[in-house]
């Protein structure tokens, strides 16, 4: 499986509602090594869904950016929105749909309130 | 390999140039490759994944395709299958740069560049 | 995805690069003035721009492929107006009397510029004397072409 | 070297490095036309330069990403590629100009028709690209291209009357015999020559070329927040003497040549040849930076090894976009199309592309991971905001005014 298999694929939650389009992955160290994953093995933890990618692109999504003003203010507007999928609560991968277990009210935002 | 406990692939790893041991340029990380180990778990990042075969899906659309398909015709064997840097081989990923343990030369060479080398650049006095 | 887009950028610039590099009919009255009264401009222009030249080179303050280079532009310049002007279909009765007023002084100032290019490369600096008089009659009989393709 | 000389010898290139064929024929067209109304277009776009030009230093010093690294990685794979596919076009076009433009200034020497230099242009570009050394190149043109400063001196030899000059220049209304839309071309033309892209592609990569630190901010500050105002300045010189001499001789600039007139008036063969001669550093300093950057943006958004300071063996790919770009762009000029044309189109079209390449170098100098405490200040990053949006203005007004003033004739 690549990266861009998952990258942009849309998740469906468990009622079969677009939840948002994969903007990021995120690995965790953590597990068994297997071949090849060298030490520590980065295992697949979570994907971060969302409707629009630029955020997450140019950076607004956890990233201490400054500025320029309007942009910081919109940008982080878009990333909030954005949703945390937890890889243990994806059903199945079929080419470009994911289908999760959970509900979407369930999912918890990919922007911590702190940053 | 020494990097956060938790790494984002998109602000991390995609797009990030890779050096190897010495510093020479090896390419870009492409794409990533996750294996779903057997024990069934969440997969896991083996390699990272660089060239125009890598590059060409995540274009996408018909220059996606086509850049692929150039990408292909370069490979020595002409698989699909992108060159491919095992993670065992990476020494550290953080903000500055992506650096591997090995020189350019262990890993499977890279037709293009060396047939350019070898075939224009290398012909003209100077070169080196 | 990025195929229209990459291509929209490529295939906009080279078409600029086409369009922009076209001269468009005229074919209003109006058009057609303007047209006599650009060209007017344009040898005009070319007429100062070899009498500076020529001057300056005369007082000695020139390189000479310079003053050479500056004339023999001024020369091209000022008949590939006269042609491109020549080339237009004068649309109206008022255009065609316009050309018929204009294309004599336009003459003379492709051949005066061209004597003085002539003198300026024999370096005959009484030939060259002569063809900068020459230079006056021409250029007033630009700046008359003017005010009468723009007064109407 | 002591410290303070090599100052000294950045200030000096970056002036020198700031004009190229650009600057010049659009400095002396909009001065012999419209006389000082346009000063404003000129100042606009050196502040631009030197203010994004500082940021992608400061981008390239602290975070150590060049121009397309930074695009590719904050704008993605397609619009990086896009963006990267405009500036190609455009920095080729621009390559021809600066090509054509040498081969004026030699047919200006030698009375030689310029088609027969192209070659030999295209021949010395490529051999600059290919083994003078990073530091050679930028000091000798930079110091050569000081020449220019004969521009300011024949101001002050020549019946200069400095009162309408400023007047003029603090009251840019548009003259009775010229149309808004040909006073605005001219404007983008100039704005869009101050802040071409491969300037700023250039001036980062040349950052990481010689392996800059923090510790060589101040240096680098330096040569941007005093190089390219006195850059700026110079093209200003060129415009102020197009007014004084050829304005009132009512002589419009369709050739390189007349842009020197006034120094001869001036200052007489002398002042000629050093104006010629700052002319040549000028220009061909500005193709083979141009023909580099091509270089530098493929192998950069590419990931291929890129650089001058390793033998070109280990950078073979980067070599090689050099090449096919000076043949390109001399495959172009040979076309016999006349280049005065040619340079207008490029820096117009290039004023058009602006936002792309330099909104993603506003963004990661806001980045607080990357640039650490060398982040944007708000003051800089209001300002660098102020430019964005006029930026894309230009990029939105340009290809109609193209259109509409048939580029500009």
């Amino acid at each position: 499986m690549r990266a861009t298999d998952l990258l942009g694929a849309v998740v469906y939650d468990s009622e079969g509602v677009p939840v948002g389009a994969v903007r990021d992955l995120r690995l965790t160290a953590g597990g068994p090594p297997v071949p090849d994953s060298g030490r520590p093995a980065y295992r697949l933890s979570t994907l971060e869904c969302g409707p629009v990618g630029v955020a997450h692109r140019l950076g607004y999504g956890h990233r201490p950016m400054s500025g320029p003003w309007p942009l910081t203010v919109l940008l982080r507007m878009l990333v909030r929105r954005s949703v945390l999928v937890d890889w243990a609560d994806v059903t199945g991968v079929h080419g470009n749909r994911i289908d999760i277990s959970r509900r979407r009210t369930e999912l918890r935002g990919a922007v911590r309130d702190g940053s | 390999m020494k990097a956060d406990s938790e790494l984002s692939a998109d602000e991390m790893l995609l797009d990030r140039q890779i050096l190897d041991v010495d510093g020479a340029a090896i390419g870009k990380i492409d794409d990533l490759e996750l294996t779903e180990p057997e024990d069934g778990g969440a997969p896991v990042l083996t390699a990272f994944l660089c060239g125009p075969t890598a590059l060409g899906p995540r274009i996408g659309g018909r220059l996606g395709l086509w850049w692929a398909a150039i990408g292909r015709r370069l490979r020595p064997t002409d698989e699909a299958y992108p060159n491919r840097i095992p993670i065992g081989e990476v020494d550290c990923v953080d903000r500055a740069q992506v650096r591997l343990t090995v020189s350019r030369d262990a890993l499977d060479a890279d037709r293009f560049r060396d047939w350019t080398r070898d075939h224009i650049i290398g012909r003209i006095p100077g070169a080196g | 995805m990025v195929g229209r887009r990459c291509y929209a950028v490529v295939v906009g610039v080279a078409l600029t690069v086409l369009l922009a590099g076209c001269v468009g009919p005229t074919v209003t009255d109006a058009g057609y003035r303007n047209k006599v009264g650009d060209t007017a401009r344009q040898i005009s222009s070319s007429i100062a721009s070899a009498r500076l030249a020529v001057q300056l080179d005369l007082d000695g303050r020139m390189a000479f492929a310079l003053t050479d280079q500056t004339v023999s532009d001024a020369e091209s310049d000022a008949d590939s107006a006269a042609t491109a002007l020549a080339s237009r279909q004068p649309p109206t009765d008022s255009a065609l009397k316009l050309y018929q007023r204009a294309s004599r002084p336009i003459q003379d100032a492709v051949d005066a510029l061209r004597a003085l290019r002539i003198a300026v490369r024999r370096g005959d600096s009484a030939a060259i004397r002569a063809a900068l008089a020459g230079l006056d009659a021409p250029q007033h009989g630009m700046d008359d072409l003017r005010t009468a393709a723009s007064g109407g | 070297m002591s410290r303070l000389f090599k100052m000294a010898l950045g200030v000096m290139t970056a002036i020198g490095g700031f004009v190229d064929i650009g600057n010049l024929v659009t400095s002396g067209i909009t001065g012999a036309r419209f006389g000082m109304a346009l000063t404003w277009a000129i100042v606009l776009g050196t502040m631009g330069m030197t203010l994004y030009g500082e940021m992608a230093g400061r981008v390239a010093a602290v975070a150590r990403r060049p121009v397309f690294h930074i695009v590719r990685e904050r704008l993605g794979v397609r619009t990086g590629m896009a963006n990267l596919a405009a500036f190609l076009l455009l920095s080729g076009l621009m390559l021809a100009a600066e090509l054509g433009g040498v081969a004026l200034v030699l047919q200006l020497v030698t009375g030689v028709n310029y088609l027969v230099w192209v070659p030999v242009a295209a021949a010395v570009t490529w051999l600059i690209v290919w083994r003078v050394s990073f530091s050679v190149m930028e000091n000798l043109f930079g110091l050569l291209g000081l020449c220019l400063v004969v521009f300011v001196v024949a101001l002050f030899v020549l019946p200069t009357d400095w009162g309408a000059l400023w007047h003029g220049a603090t009251h840019p209304w548009v003259p009775p015999d010229q149309g808004h839309p040909m006073y605005f071309f001219y404007a983008v033309s100039l704005f869009g020559a101050c802040l071409t892209p491969f300037q700023v592609v250039f001036f980062s990569s040349g950052g990481r070329e010689e392996h800059w630190t923090t510790k060589s901010l101040p240096e680098m500050r330096l040569n941007a927040l005093v190089g390219f105002p006195l850059g700026g300045l110079l093209s200003i010189a060129i415009m102020a003497a197009a007014v004084v001499v050829l304005k009132p001789a009512g002589v419009d600039v369709s050739h390189l040549g007349q842009v020197a007139l006034p120094v001869a008036q001036a200052l007489g063969p002398v002042g000629l040849a050093l104006a010629l001669v700052g002319f040549m550093a000028a220009v061909m300093a500005a193709a083979a930076e141009c023909a580099l950057s091509m270089g530098y943006a493929v192998a950069q958004y590419l990931g291929w090894g890129w650089g001058k300071d390793r033998l070109p063996r280990d950078a073979p790919r980067f070599h090689l976009v050099c090449l096919v770009a000076v043949l390109g762009a001399t495959a172009l000029v040979l076309t016999s199309v006349d280049p005065v044309t040619v340079t207008v189109l490029s820096v117009v079209l290039g004023a058009a592309a602006l936002p792309l390449t330099y909104f993603p170098v506003l963004v990661v100098a806001n980045d607080g991971d990357y640039m650490g405490s060398h982040v944007n200040g708000r003051t800089l990053n209001a300002l660098a905001s102020v430019f964005l949006v006029i930026m894309v203005v230009t990029s939105i007004v340009t290809v109609p005014l193209l259109f509409f003033t048939k580029a500009g004739r």
